[in-house]
C-alpha cells in the first residue's frame, strides 16, 4: 500500500528539537555555575515548552488530511557518489504519537527529576544527559530517513550509558553503563547491514537514499528474500535497543542508574524504539511474513521468559525491568502479528503505566533511604499514600484489568496475536499476562501491606516525597487510568480510533483467523484476575506459602532468582574466549612474537652475518692476497667459460 | 600558472624552520614556529575557499622545469583528493606545535620546532606534488624528520623505534623508487620522451606482468606506509615512543600518504591489477580492522592503545578505497580526515596526560572524571567520535565506506561492521578504566586540569569533529570530481575483465576461440 | 742511424698544461719546504693550494676541445676535463683539511704536500691518457705517491702497517694489470686505445689474448676501485693513513681509477661490452653487498667510512655494468656527488680529530648534537647524502645510476642495489643516532672554529652536497657531454691514429 | 735462438724462480731470483730485445737487487725458522695457484695463440730504433717515468728518515687507546 | 728460426704462477716483494714475447717502462720496509696485524 503524501513545511518540528538542545547547551556550560535553581528551571522548562510545540505540531496534524506530514529539511548531510540523504524532519501521526509521549511523559519525569535528584551533587550534569536524551530520542521519532534515525538511535544509547553510569565512581555502575552500550552497538551492526541491504536493493533500481516515503515508494523492488534479511538484520538492532532475546541482559542492569533514568528511558521511551522502528517500517515488513513471524515469536517468548524472571525477583527496580522486557515482548508480538497500532498503542499506555510504576518505586526508594529490597519493605501505604495509591493504579493497568490503559492495548495486541494465527503465541501471551498479574501484585503487597519490615532507623524518616515528584505521579496516574481509552474496543463509542488515527502510516491490521474478539478478551482478563488473586493467596492470606513452594522447587526457584544465568552464559562463550584470542594469540601470539618476530629476526641475521663476514678481515696481507687470487680465479674462469662458449 | 601559491604553502614552513633555528630563547622559538605555521595554514583556507568545485583536474598548478633530461619538472597542484589533507596537515600542525609550546618539549625546542616544519614541507610538498619524481623527494624528505622527532624527544626504546621506523619505510619506497623508473622507461618505449608527469604516466600501455609486479612495488611501500596488516609493526613502536606531537602528525597525517599514495598512484596507474587484487586488500583491510581493534583491546598502555586502534581505523580506509566505488573511495578519504582529526586528538589528551604523570599505563589511573572533569569531558567526545558515533565525524566516513564496501563484496562489509562493536568496546572500556571508578592512586586526585592553552589546542579538534559529523557536504562535494576522475579508468578496467571473463566462458562454452562481440554487462551500468 | 726527428712529433702543450702545472708546482713547494719545520707546514699548504688554483684555471681552459697530442698519447676531451677538474678540486680539499692537520700532526710538510700534488698529477694522467701505458704510470705515479703519503705519519705504527700493505698488495695488483695490459697489446697489436678501439669495433683481436687480457684488467682496476674480493686491504689501510689522506684515498684515489676504468672499459671496450658487462655485474652484487654487510658492526668511523666507499664502489659498477651513453655519464655524476660528500664527511672526522686523542670511535660522537651542533648538522647532511636520500646529491647519483641500470634492463641487480641501501641506511643512521639521540660525555674537542680552512672545507662540501643534488641539471648535462665527447673522441682516435 | 737454449734457460729460469719461492734464507731467495733475471735478460736477447735484454741485466738484475741486498743486510734478516704459523695458507695458497696457473696455461697454449709474425724491420730492437719510439710516440711517458722516479725518491727520503724516540713516545698514548678502542 | 710463441708465453704464465705463489706461502715481506719481482718479470717476457711477434717496439719500450716503475717500487717499498722494522722489529706479515676487522 502506497500512500500518497504530502509534505507540508513545519517549524513546529524545529522548535520541538531546539528546546531540547538549548537546554543542554545551558546545561553543559552555565549549569554548574548558575547553580541548581536555575537548573531545575531550565531543565524541565525546555521540555514543557518542547512538549507545548510538540501538542502544536500534533494540532496541526490533526487539522490536515489524513496521510499528510509535516515536514522540515534542515540541511542536506551525506552526499558521495550518488548516494544522498539530509537532515530532515517528518512528522506523520506515528511520530505525532511518539513525541507527544517523549515530550509529554519526558517534561513530567525531568519535573520529578529535579526532586529526586535534589541533593546529587553532579545536579546540573545529570538534567545535560536527560536533555541530551530527550533531543536525541525526538530525533530518533521525528527522523524523516531511516539514517538519521540511526543518529537518534545511538544518541539515546549513549545518552543511556551516561546515564546508567552517572555515579561512575562505583566501578560496577560504570561497567553496566558500558554493557547497555556495548550490547547496543551489537545491534546496531545489524541495523546498519539492514540499511545497507536497503540501499543495495533500491540502487538497483537506482534509487539512493533512505527516505522513508522513497523507501515506501520503491518497496516494490525488494524481493521477499531481500526483505527478509533487511527486516531480520533491523530488527537485530530491535532487539538491542528494545532488550529482546538476545541481546535484553543489558537493561536489569540498566536499573543501577538514577530511578527516572529507569523511567524515562529504560521504561517508557527509548526501549519501545525498536517497536517504533518497526511500525515505521511496516511496507518493508509486511514483504516478508518470515520476518514478521520471528518478531513476533521473539516477542512472546521474549514476553514470557522476563515475565518468569519477575516472578521471584527481591528488587523492586528489577522487577519493574524485568517486566519493562516482557510488556516489550508483548509489544514486538503485536507489531509481529500485524497489529502495528496495538503494538504503538501499548507503547502508549506502557509509558505511562510503566514510567508511573518507575517513578512511585522511586519514590519508594527516596523514601526508604535507597533501600531497594522489597524483603526489607511493606506496609508503607499509610507512609507513602500518594505513592501507594498511584502505584496501584499503574499496577491495575499493567496487569490489565477493565477499563484501565493497559486492558485496551494489550488486548488489541493479544487479539492481532491469534487473529493472525499465531495461536500458540496467543497462549504464551495469554499465560504471560496472568503471571504479569501476579508478580505486579506481589510487588504491591510485599511494598504496601502485609507487616513492616523496615528497619527501625529507617522508620522514623519514613515520609511522602515533594510535590515535584508527586505531581507527576498524580499526573501519570491519570494518563494511566483513562490514557487507554482513545483505543476503545471497535464498535464501542469512538471506538478504535488510535487504530484510524495511525492506520495512513501502519495501514489497517488484517485479520487471517476470525474470532470473537469479546471471547479472547475475557480469556485474557481471566487469566489475568487468576494471576492477582494467586498473588493475593500467596502475599496476604498465607504470607508463608511462597517460602514453601521456593523451599519445593529449590532448583527452579534458583534459576529464576539467577535468571538463568544467561549472563554467565555469555561472559563463558563471549567475552572470556575474546579477550583470550586478543591477548595470548593475536597480541603475544601474532604480533609480538610472529610478525615482530620475523622483522627482528631479519635484522639479527644480518647483523651476526655481518659479524661473520668481518672476521674475514683477519689483518693479514698474505690471506687478503688469497681472497684476491681466488677472485682472480673466479674472473678468469669466467672468461674461460666465456671462450668455451 | 597562479603566483606560486602552492609553493608558497609547500616552502614557508622551511623558511620558518630556517628562521626558528636563529631564535635566541626558546620562547622566541615557540612563538615564531607557531606563527609561521599559521601562515600555510591560512593559505590552505584560501585555497579551499577558492577551490573550483567542479572541475576534476589539478588546480592552483605551476610548472617548471628541474631535471629537463629526465623530463623531471617541478609541477605542483591540488586535487579535492588533495586538498582537504592538505588542509588538516597545516591544521594538525599548527595545533601540535600549539601543544607543544605548552610545557610538553622541554628540552632542544628550537630544533623541535624546526623539525617539525621541515616535517610539514614534507608532507605537504608529498600531498601537492604531480610530478612523481618531486613526490618520491617528499616522501623521501618527510621520513627524516619524523625519525629525529621520534629518536630525539621520543621516550623509552625510541632509537629503536626511529630506525625500525626509518628501515621499514625505505625498504618499500626505494623498491617503489625502482619501479617509478622502471614505469617511466615504459612510458619512453610508449611515448618516445622521458617524462615523470603524472598526467602522461597514467597512459602508459603495460604487459600483464609488468602492471602486477610494478604494482606490487608502489602497493608494498604505501602498505607499509598505511600500515596494513602485517606490515604494521612498527607503527606501534613509532607511536609508543614518539613524542606526543610527533604521534599526532604520524597517526594523524604521515599514515595518510600511504593511503593518499593508493588513490593518486597505485591504483589509477595500474586500474586493472588494482581490480584484480581487490579480494587480496579487502581481505587484508578487514583483518586489519578486527585485528586492530582486537589487539588495541588488551593494551596495557594508552599510546599503545591509540596506536593499534589506527590500524583498525585505517582498516576501514584501505576497505573503503578497494571497494573502488565512488561512496566507498569518498568514505575512505572522508575517513581519513576524520582519523587524522580524532586519533589526532586522542594522542593530543594521552600526552597532556603523559605531562601530568608521566605514565600512559592505564592501570596507573581511574576515577580521574573527579579530578579532572573538563579533560574527561573532551576525552569524552573525541573517544566517541572516534568510536564513530552518528552525529560526529567518525560516522560519516564509516557508514560511506560500509556502503561502498556492501555494493562491492557483503561479506567483507558485514565482517567490517564488527569493527563498529568493538572499537566502542576497546575505547569505553579504557574510558572506564581511566576516567570511571574510585581514585586508587593518591597522585591522581591532585593532577591539575587543563590549562587554556590545552583547551585552546582541543577546542578547534571538536568543533571539526561536530561540523564534519553534522555538515560533511562542503567537503565531499570538493573530492567528488576528482574521486569520479580517479575511478573512471577503473571502471574500464572493470568492463574489460568482465568482457574477458565473458569472452572466455563463452569460449569454454562452444569450445571455440573468444568472440570479439562487445556486450554490455553489469559493470558497465556501474561504470556511469 | 737515423737522426732523431722531433718535427715529426706535434709538440701541444697546452692539452698537458694543467699537468705540467700542477708537477712543477710539486717541485716548487718540495724545494721552498727544504728549510721549512714540520709545525710551520702550513704556507706550503697555500702554496698548494694557490698553484691548484691555477692549474684548475687552466684545466677549465681544456673544456670544449677535442682531439689527441702527443701521438694519442694524451686524449683532449670533456671527460679528462672532468675528471681534471674533479680530482684538483678534491686535491684542493684534502690541503684544506691538512693545513692544521699537518701541523698538529708533525708530518714533513715539503714531502707531504709535493706528494700530494704527485699523487695529483697521476690521477690527472690516468684521466687524460690516450694509451695504456699512460694509465699505467699515471697509476704508478699516484699508488707511490699514496703508499708514502700512508705511511706518513712514521711513528705510528698503523700508519706503518697500513703503508706496507697498501704497497704489498698495490705491487701485487700492479702485476695482474700488467698482465693484463701485455695481453691485451698482444691480441690488439697496439696499446693505444684509439687502434684498439677500432681493432675491437673491426673485431679483429685474437679472442684469447683479449679475454685472459680483459679479465686481468678487471683484476687490476678492481683492486685500485677496491672491488669484492680485491677490496681486502681499504678498511685497514683506510684506517690506519692519516684521516685527509684517507679521504684523498677515499675520493682522488677512486676517482682517478675510474677515470681510467671507464676510458678503457665504457668507452674503448665498448664493442666488446658482452664480454666484461656480466663479470661486472656479479662484481658490483658482491661489492654492494659485503661492503654495506660489514660496515653495520663497525665501530670505528674511518673504518665504516671505507666500508661504505666499497659499497658505493659497488654502486658505481652498478653503473658500469649498464654500460652504455647513459651509464657512462651516469658514472661521472654519481662520481662526482659521492667526491663532494665523501669529503664533507671525511673533513668532519678531521675536525673531530684530536692531536691529544684522535677520535675516531663512533662512540665518541655521543651527544655531538649538543657540544657541535653546526658540526653535528653538517655531518648529518653527509650521512643523509651517502645514505641516498633525496634531495641531496647521493640520491640523485643513485637514482641516475639505477636509471642507467634499469634502461639497459638490469631488473635483478637494481632490486640488490635498492636492498643494500636500505641496509647502508641502518649504519649511516646509526652515527646520527649517536650524534643526536645518545648523550656522550665524549671527548672535549678541538676548537673547529680555530680552523677557517677545516670550516671552509665543510662548508663548501655542503654547499656542494645540497647544491649538485637540489639542481642537478648542469652536473648532469657536463658529465653527459664530457662522456659524450669521450666517446667521440674516441672514434676520433681512431681515424687519426690508424696505421 | 735454438729452441734447445730456450728450452735450457726455460729450466734454468724456472728452477730458480722455484728456489725464489722455496729458500728459507731471504739471501739465497734474492740470489735465486737474480739468476732468473739473467735468464730472462738473455731470452730478451733471444727475442732481439738486445738493448732491454742489456738493461734487465745491468740495471734490474744489478742495480735494484743491489738495493734488496743492502736491505736484507741492514736489517740483517736470518731464515724463517720452523713451519711458520701459515700452513693452511700454504696449502690452500698452493691448490689457488695451481688452478690459476692451469687457467693461464689454458688460455696460453696452443692451439689458441696465433699472430702471424711479421718479420723483424732491420735495427728492431736497436738502440736508436727503441729511442726513436721512446723520444716520439713515448715522449710524455719517459717523462712521467722520470717524475715517478722523484716521487719515490722523495718517499723513500721521507719514509726512511730516523725519527727520534721522543716522536715514538708522543703516539705511544693514541695507540694505547686505539689498541683498547678495537678490544672492543 | 724463432721459438714459438705458446712457449714463451706459457712460460711467462709459469713464472706469474710461481711469482704469486711467493706472494701467497712467504710470510717475509721482502720475500713477498722479491716474488711480486718476479711477477713483473713474467710480464715482461711477454711483453718482449708479443712484441717480437708483432714486430713493433712497443713492448720494449713498456718493459722499459717497467723496469723503471720497478726500481721506483723497490726504493719505496724498501723503504717503507725498513720503517716497519724499526717500528715493530719485524718483517712477518702475520706478524702485522694491528689493523683488521
Amino acid at each position: 500500500m502506497v500512500t500518497t503524501v504530502v509534505n507540508l513545511p513545519s517549524s513546529a518540528l524545529a522548535l520541538i528539537l531546539l528546546f531540547p538542545a538549548l537546554g543542554v547547551l545551558f546545561n553543559l556550560f552555565f549549569g554548574a555555575r548558575l547553580g541548581r535553581r536555575a537548573v531545575s528551571i531550565v531543565g524541565p522548562g525546555v521540555m514543557f515548552l518542547a512538549f507545548a510545540a510538540a501538542t502544536w505540531a500534533l494540532v496541526r496534524l490533526f487539522m490536515l488530511p489524513p496521510g499528510d506530514a509535516l515536514t522540515f529539511t534542515l540541511w542536506p548531510w551525506i552526499e558521495a557518489g550518488r548516494f544522498h540523504v539530509e537532515l530532515a524532519l517528518r512528522a506523520d501521526t506515528l511520530s505525532g504519537v511518539m513525541i507527544m509521549i517523549v515530550t509529554g511523559v519526558g517534561a513530567f519525569i525531568h519535573l520529578y527529576s529535579v526532586g529526586y535528584m535534589a541533593h546529587d551533587e553532579d545536579f546540573a550534569r545529570f538534567f545535560t544527559y536527560m536533555n541530551l536524551f530527550a533531543l536525541s530520542m525526538l530525533i530518533l521519532v521525528l527522523a524523516s530517513n531511516l539514517l538519521m534515525m540511526f543518529v537518534g538511535w545511538e544518541g539515546v544509547g549513549l545518552c543511556s550509558y551516561l546515564l546508567i553510569a552517572f555515579w561512575y565512581t562505583n566501578p560496577q555502575f560504570a561497567y553496566n553503563g558500558r554493557k547497555a552500550f556495548i550490547v547496543n552497538r551489537v545491534g546496531d551492526a545489524g541495523f546498519i547491514l539492514g540499511m545497507l541491504t536497503i540501499i543495495s536493493v533500491l540502487s538497483r533500481g537506482g534509487v539512493w537514499t533512505l527516505d522513508f516515503p522513497t523507501i515506501q515508494a520503491h518497496v516494490a523492488l525488494f524481493t521477499t528474500g531481500t526483505a527478509t534479511a533487511a527486516c531480520l538484520l533491523l530488527f537485530m538492532g530491535a532487539t538491542g535497543k528494545s532488550a529482546q532475546i538476545p541481546l535484553y541482559v543489558w537493561l536489569p542492569d540498566a536499573m543501577v542508574g538514577p530511578t527516572p533514568v529507569s523511567a524515562l528511558i529504560h521504561a517508557a521511551t527509548m526501549v519501545t524504539a525498536g517497536v517504533y522502528m518497526i511500525a515505521r517500517l511496516n511496507f518493508l515488513f509486511m514483504l516478508s511474513p518470515d520476518a514478521m513471524t520471528v518478531v513476533a515469536t521473539i516477542g512472546a517468548l521474549t514476553a514470557f521468559f522476563a515475565a518468569t524472571i519477575a516472578i521471584v525477583q527481591p528488587d523492586i527496580k528489577k522487577v519493574l525491568a524485568y517486566s519493562t522486557i516482557s510488556q516489550l515482548g508483548y509489544m514486538f508480538l503485536g507489531v509481529g502479528s500485524g497489529a502495528f497500532a496495538a503494538g504503538i498503542f501499548h507503547v502508549m499506555t506502557h509509558a505511562f503505566f510503566k514510567g508511573l510504576l518507575f517513578l512511585c518505586a522511586g519514590s519508594v526508594i527516596h523514601a526508604m533511604g535507597g533501600e531497594q529490597d522489597m524483603t526489607k519493605m511493606g506496609a508503607l501505604r499509610k507512609h507513602l499514600p500518594i505513592t501507594f495509591w498511584t502505584m496501584l493504579i499503574a499496577t491495575l493497568a499493567i496487569s490489565a484489568v477493565p477499563g484501565f490503559s493497559g486492558y485496551f492495548s494489550k488486548d488489541l495486541i493479544l487479539e492481532g496475536a491469534y487473529e493472525s494465527g499465531h495461536v500458540w503465541l496467543w497462549g504464551l501471551g495469554v499465560l504471560t499476562a496472568g503471571i504479569t498479574g501476579f508478580y505486579m501484585f506481589r510487588l504491591i503487597f510485599m511494598t504496601f501491606f502485609g507487616e513492616s519490615r523496615v528497619e527501625p532507623e529507617k522508620l522514623h524518616h519514613l515520609h511522602e516525597s515533594p510535590p515535584s515528584m508527586t505531581i507527576p505521579l498524580v499526573v501519570l496516574a491519570i494518563a494511566s487510568a483513562i490514557g487507554g481509552w482513545v483505543g476503545l474496543p471497535k464498535g464501542l463509542l469512538w471506538g478504535d480510533a488510535f487504530a484510524r488515527f495511525l492506520s495512513p502510516v501502519v495501514g489497517n491490521f488484517r485479520p487471517g483467523v476470525e474470532a470473537s474478539t469479546l471471547g479472547l478478551s475475557v480469556v485474557a482478563t481471566g487469566v489475568g484476575m487468576l494471576g492477582i488473586l494467586l498473588a493475593y493467596v500467596c502475599y496476604i492470606r498465607m504470607p508463608g506459602l511462597p517460602m514453601i513452594v521456593a523451599w519445593r522447587a529449590k532448583s527452579l526457584y534458583q534459576v529464576l532468582l539467577d535468571k538463568y544465568y544467561i549472563d554467565e552464559f555469555y561472559n563463558l562463550i563471549i567475552t572470556r574466549p575474546l579477550f583470550f584470542v586478543s591477548n595470548v594469540i593475536l597480541n603475544r601470539g601474532i604480533d609480538r612474537f610472529m610478525i615482530d618476530g620475523t622483522v627482528n629476526g631479519i635484522g639479527a641475521t644480518v647483523r651476526s652475518g655481518s659479524r661473520l663476514a668481518r672476521r674475514s678481515e683477519t689483518g693479514n696481507v698474505q690471506h687478503y692476497a688469497f681472497v684476491y687470487v681466488l677472485g682472480v680465479l673466479g674472473v678468469v674462469a669466467y672468461y674461460l667459460y666465456l671462450v668455451r662458449h | 600558472m597562479s603566483g606560486g601559491l602552492l609553493t608558497a604553502i609547500v616552502f614557508v614552513p622551511l623558511l620558518g624552520g630556517l628562521f626558528v633555528l636563529m631564535q635566541r630563547e626558546d620562547r622566541a622559538a615557540w612563538n615564531s614556529a607557531f606563527i609561521f605555521s599559521l601562515i600555510p595554514l591560512a593559505l590552505s583556507f584560501y585555497l579551499f575557499a577558492k577551490f573550483d568545485l567542479h572541475s576534476a583536474d589539478f588546480q592552483f598548478a605551476e610548472q617548471y622545469d628541474w631535471i629537463p633530461r629526465f623530463g623531471i619538472s617541478y609541477h605542483l597542484g591540488v586535487d579535492g583528493i588533495s586538498l582537504l589533507l592538505v588542509l588538516l596537515t597545516t591544521i594538525l600542525i599548527s595545533l601540535s606545535l600549539l601543544y607543544s609550546g605548552g610545557g610538553d618539549i622541554e628540552e632542544r625546542p628550537r630544533e623541535f620546532c624546526f623539525f617539525m616544519l621541515v616535517l610539514e614541507t614534507g608532507l605537504l610538498g608529498t600531498l601537492l606534488s604531480i610530478d612523481v619524481f618531486l613526490f618520491y623527494v617528499f616522501w623521501e624528505i618527510m621520513l627524516i624528520p619524523m625519525y629525529f622527532l621520534i629518536g630525539i624527544w621520543g621516550h623509552g626504546r625510541k632509537v629503536y623505534a626511529a630506525i625500525k621506523f626509518v628501515l621499514f619505510t625505505m625498504t618499500g619506497s626505494l623498491l617503489m623508487l625502482a619501479a617509478i623508473i622502471y614505469l617511466v622507461l615504459q612510458a619512453r618505449h610508449a611515448f618516445g620522451r622521458l617524462s615523470f608527469d603524472l598526467q602522461l604516466l597514467y597512459q602508459v600501455p603495460l604487459s600483464e606482468t609488468q602492471a602486477r609486479w610494478l604494482f606490487a612495488a608502489f602497493a608494498l611501500a604505501f602498505a607499509i606506509k598505511v600500515p596494513m596488516w602485517p606490515l604494521h609493526t612498527w607503527l606501534p613502536d613509532a607511536h609508543t615512543e614518539a613524542p606526543t606531537a610527533g604521534s599526532v602528525i604520524l597517526a594523524g597525517v604521515m599514515l595518510k600518504m600511504g593511503a593518499y599514495g593508493f588513490l593518486r598512484f597505485a591504483i589509477p596507474l595500474f586500474p586493472t591489477v588494482a581490480v584484480e587484487a581487490v579480494p587480496l586488500f579487502l581481505a587484508l583491510a578487514v583483518i586489519g580492522i578486527i585485528y586492530g581493534a582486537l589487539v588495541a583491546m588488551v593494551q596495557p598502555d594508552l599510546k599503545r592503545l591509540v596506536a593499534y586502534s589506527s590500524v583498525s581505523h585505517l582498516g576501514f580506509v584501505m576497505l573503503g578505497m578497494f571497494a573502488l566505488d565512488p561512496q566507498g573511495v569518498t568514505g575512505s578519504i572522508y575517513q581519513m580526515l576524520n582519523h587524522g582529526v580524532s586519533t589526532g586528538g586522542l594522542f593530543l589528551l594521552v600526552g597532556m596526560l603523559y605531562m601530568r604523570r608521566h605514565t600512559r599505563e592505564i592501570s596507573e589511573f581511574g576515577g580521574l572524571w573527579k579530578s579532572v572533569p573538563v579533560y574527561a569531558a573532551i576525552f569524552m567526545v573525541v573517544m566517541l567520535s572516534s568510536a564513530g558515533l552518528p552525529g560526529l565525524n567518525g560516522f560519516v566516513g564509516e557508514f560511506l565506506i560500509l556502503l561502498g564496501t556492501f555494493l562491492r563484496n557483503w561479506i567483507a562489509a558485514a565482517f567490517a561492521v564488527s569493527g563498529v562493536v568493538l572499537g566502542a568496546l576497546y575505547l569505553l572500556w579504557t574510558y572506564e578504566r581511566v576516567m570511571f571508578g574510585p581514585i586508587t592512586k593518591a597522585v591522581n586526585e591532585t593532577i591539575r586540569d587543563l590549562t587554556g592553552r590545552e583547551i585552546a589546542v582541543m577546542i578547534p579538534v571538536m568543533a571539526l569533529m561536530l561540523f564534519m559529523g553534522l555538515y560533511p557536504k562542503p567537503l565531499i562535494d570538493r573530492m567528488e570530481p576528482s574521486v569520479e576522475k580517479m575511478l573512471a579508468p577503473v571502471h574500464i578496467a572493470e568492463v574489460r575483465l568482465e568482457q574477458k571473463r565473458i569472452d572466455r566462458d563463452r569460449a569454454l562454452a562452444q569450445g571455440t576461440a573468444p568472440a570479439r562481440a562487445p556486450k554490455p554487462s553489469a559493470l558497465t551500468v556501474a561504470a556511469q | 742511424m737515423t737522426p732523431l726527428n722531433l718535427a715529426a712529433i706535434n709538440f701541444a702543450w697546452l692539452p698537458i698544461l694543467p699537468l705540467l702545472i700542477v708537477a712543477v708546482a710539486a717541485m716548487v713547494v718540495l724545494l721552498a719546504g727544504l728549510r721549512v719545520d714540520e709545525e710551520e707546514s702550513e704556507g706550503l699548504g697555500w702554496l698548494t693550494l694557490a698553484s691548484l688554483g691555477i692549474a684548475f684555471i687552466f684545466a677549465l681552459g681544456l673544456v670544449g676541445r677535442t682531439g689527441v697530442a702527443f701521438a694519442g698519447a694524451i686524449s683532449v676531451d670533456g671527460f679528462s676535463a672532468f675528471f681534471q677538474l674533479v680530482i684538483l678540486i678534491t686535491a684542493a680539499f684534502v690541503v684544506l683539511m691538512s693545513l692544521d692537520y699537518a701541523g698538529e700532526n708533525r708530518l714533513p710538510g715539503a714531502e707531504y704536500y709535493s706528494l700530494l700534488l704527485f699523487a695529483t698529477l697521476g690521477m690527472m694522467l690516468m684521466a687524460t691518457a690516450g694509451d695504456l701505458i699512460i694509465i699505467f704510470l699515471g697509476l704508478e705515479t699516484m699508488s707511490l705517491a699514496v703508499y708514502v703519503l700512508v705511511g706518513m705519519r712514521r711513528r705510528d705504527p698503523r700508519s706503518n702497517e697500513a703503508a706496507m700493505k697498501y704497497f704489498l698488495l698495490g705491487a701485487f695488483s700492479t702485476g695482474f694489470l700488467l698482465y693484463g695490459i701485455a695481453l691485451i697489446y698482444g691480441a690488439t697489436g697496439t696499446i693505444k686505445l684509439g687502434p684498439i678501439h677500432a681493432a675491437l669495433a673491426s673485431n679483429m683481436a685474437s679472442n684469447h689474448l683479449l679475454m685472459l687480457g680483459l679479465a686481468m684488467l678487471v683484476v687490476g682496476f678492481g683492486f685500485k676501485i677496491a672491488a669484492v674480493p680485491f677490496h681486502m686491504w681499504t678498511p685497514d689501510v683506510y684506517e690506519g693513513a692519516p684521516t685527509p689522506i684517507t679521504a684523498f684515498m677515499a675520493v682522488g684515489v677512486k676517482l682517478g681509477a675510474f677515470a681510467g676504468f671507464v676510458r678503457v672499459f665504457l668507452i674503448n671496450f665498448g664493442p666488446v661490452s658482452s664480454h666484461w658487462a656480466i663479470a661486472l655485474w656479479v662484481l658490483a652484487a658482491l661489492t654492494m653487498t659485503v661492503g654495506n654487510l660489514i660496515a653495520i658492526v663497525q665501530t670505528n668511523i674511518k673504518r665504516m667510512l671505507a666500508y661504505s666507499a666499497i659499497a658505493h664502489a659497488g654502486y658505481l659498477l652498478v653503473g658500469m655494468t649498464a654500460a652504455g651513453p647513459q651509464a657512462g655519464s651516469a658514472v661521472l655524476y654519481y662520481l662526482l656527488a659521492y667526491a663532494v660528500t665523501n669529503l664533507g664527511a671525511f673533513a668532519v672526522v678531521v675536525a673531530l680529530e684530536h692531536r691529544a686523542s684522535i677520535s675516531d670511535e663512533i662512540s665518541d660522537y655521543r651527544g655531538l648534537s649538543r657540544r657541535a651542533p653546526a658540526l653535528a648538522a653538517a655531518m648529518t647532511i653527509f650521512l643523509l647524502s651517502l645514505a641516498g636520500v633525496p634531495p641531496l646529491a647521493g640520491f640523485m647519483g643513485k637514482f641516475y645510476i639505477f636509471s642507467a641500470a634499469l634502461s639497459a634492463g638490469y631488473v635483478g641487480l637494481v632490486v640488490i642495489a635498492v636492498l643494500n641501501s636500505v641496509t647502508s641506511a641502518y649504519y649511516y643512521f646509526y652515527v646520527i643516532v649517536a650524534m643526536y639521540m645518545e648523550e656522550g660525555a665524549g671527548l672535549e674537542l678541538a676548537r673547529v672554529a680555530a680552523k677557517p680552512a677545516l670550516v671552509a672545507a665543510i662548508g663548501l662540501a655542503l654547499f656542494a652536497t645540497i647544491v649538485v643534488g637540489v639542481y642537478p641539471e648542469p652536473y648532469m648535462s657536463a658529465a653527459a657531454s664530457a662522456y659524450q665527447s669521450a666517446l667521440n673522441a674516441g672514434t676520433i682516435h681512431t681515424a687519426a691514429l690508424l696505421p | 735462438m735454438p729452441i734447445a737454449l730456450f728450452w735450457f734457460l726455460a729450466a734454468v729460469s724456472l728452477i730458480s724462480a722455484f728456489g725464489v719461492v722455496l729458500q728459507r734464507n731471504p739471501l739465497h731467495c734474492l740470489l735465486a731470483l737474480i739468476v732468473t733475471l739473467l735468464a730472462i735478460a738473455v731470452l730478451f736477447i733471444g727475442e732481439d730485445a738486445t738493448v732491454v735484454g742489456f738493461l734487465q741485466a745491468i740495471v734490474y738484475a744489478g742495480a735494484i737487487m743491489v738495493l734488496f741486498l743492502f736491505v736484507i743486510w741492514l736489517l740483517n734478516l736470518r731464515a724463517e725458522m720452523g713451519p711458520t704459523g701459515h700452513l693452511g695458507l700454504k696449502l690452500f695458497g698452493t691448490i689457488a695457484v695451481a688452478a690459476m696457473f692451469a687457467e693461464l696455461m689454458a688460455f696460453l697454449l696452443p692451439p689458441h695463440l696465433q699472430i702471424k709474425f711479421a718479420g723483424h724491420a732491420a735495427g728492431y730492437g736497436s738502440i736508436d730504433s727503441l729511442s726513436q719510439t721512446l723520444f716520439s710516440e713515448y715522449l710524455v711517458a719517459f717523462e712521467v717515468t722520470s717524475v715517478l722516479l722523484l716521487v719515490a725518491v722523495i718517499g723513500a727520503v721521507a719514509l726512511a728518515r730516523r725519527s727520534t724516540a721522543s716522536e715514538i713516545q708522543e703516539h705511544a698514548a693514541d695507540n694505547a687507546r686505539k689498541e683498547r678502542s678495537a678490544a672492543q | 728460426m724463432m721459438v714459438p710463441l705458446p712457449y714463451l708465453m706459457a712460460l711467462s704464465g709459469a713464472i706469474f704462477a710461481i711469482g704469486v705463489l711467493g706472494f701467497l706461502t712467504r710470510r717475509n715481506i721482502l720475500v713477498m716483494f722479491m716474488s711480486v719481482e718476479l711477477m713483473l718479470n713474467a710480464v715482461n717476457l711477454a711483453f718482449i714475447a708479443l712484441g717480437s711477434r708483432l714486430g713493433t717496439m712497443d713492448g720494449q719500450v713498456i718493459v722499459f717502462f717497467v723496469m723503471t716503475v720497478a726500481a721506483a717500487e723497490a726504493a719505496v717499498g724498501l723503504a717503507i720496509i725498513i720503517s716497519i722494522f724499526r717500528g715493530r722489529e719485524t718483517v712477518h706479515a702475520d706478524d702485522l696485524t694491528l689493523l683488521r676487522w
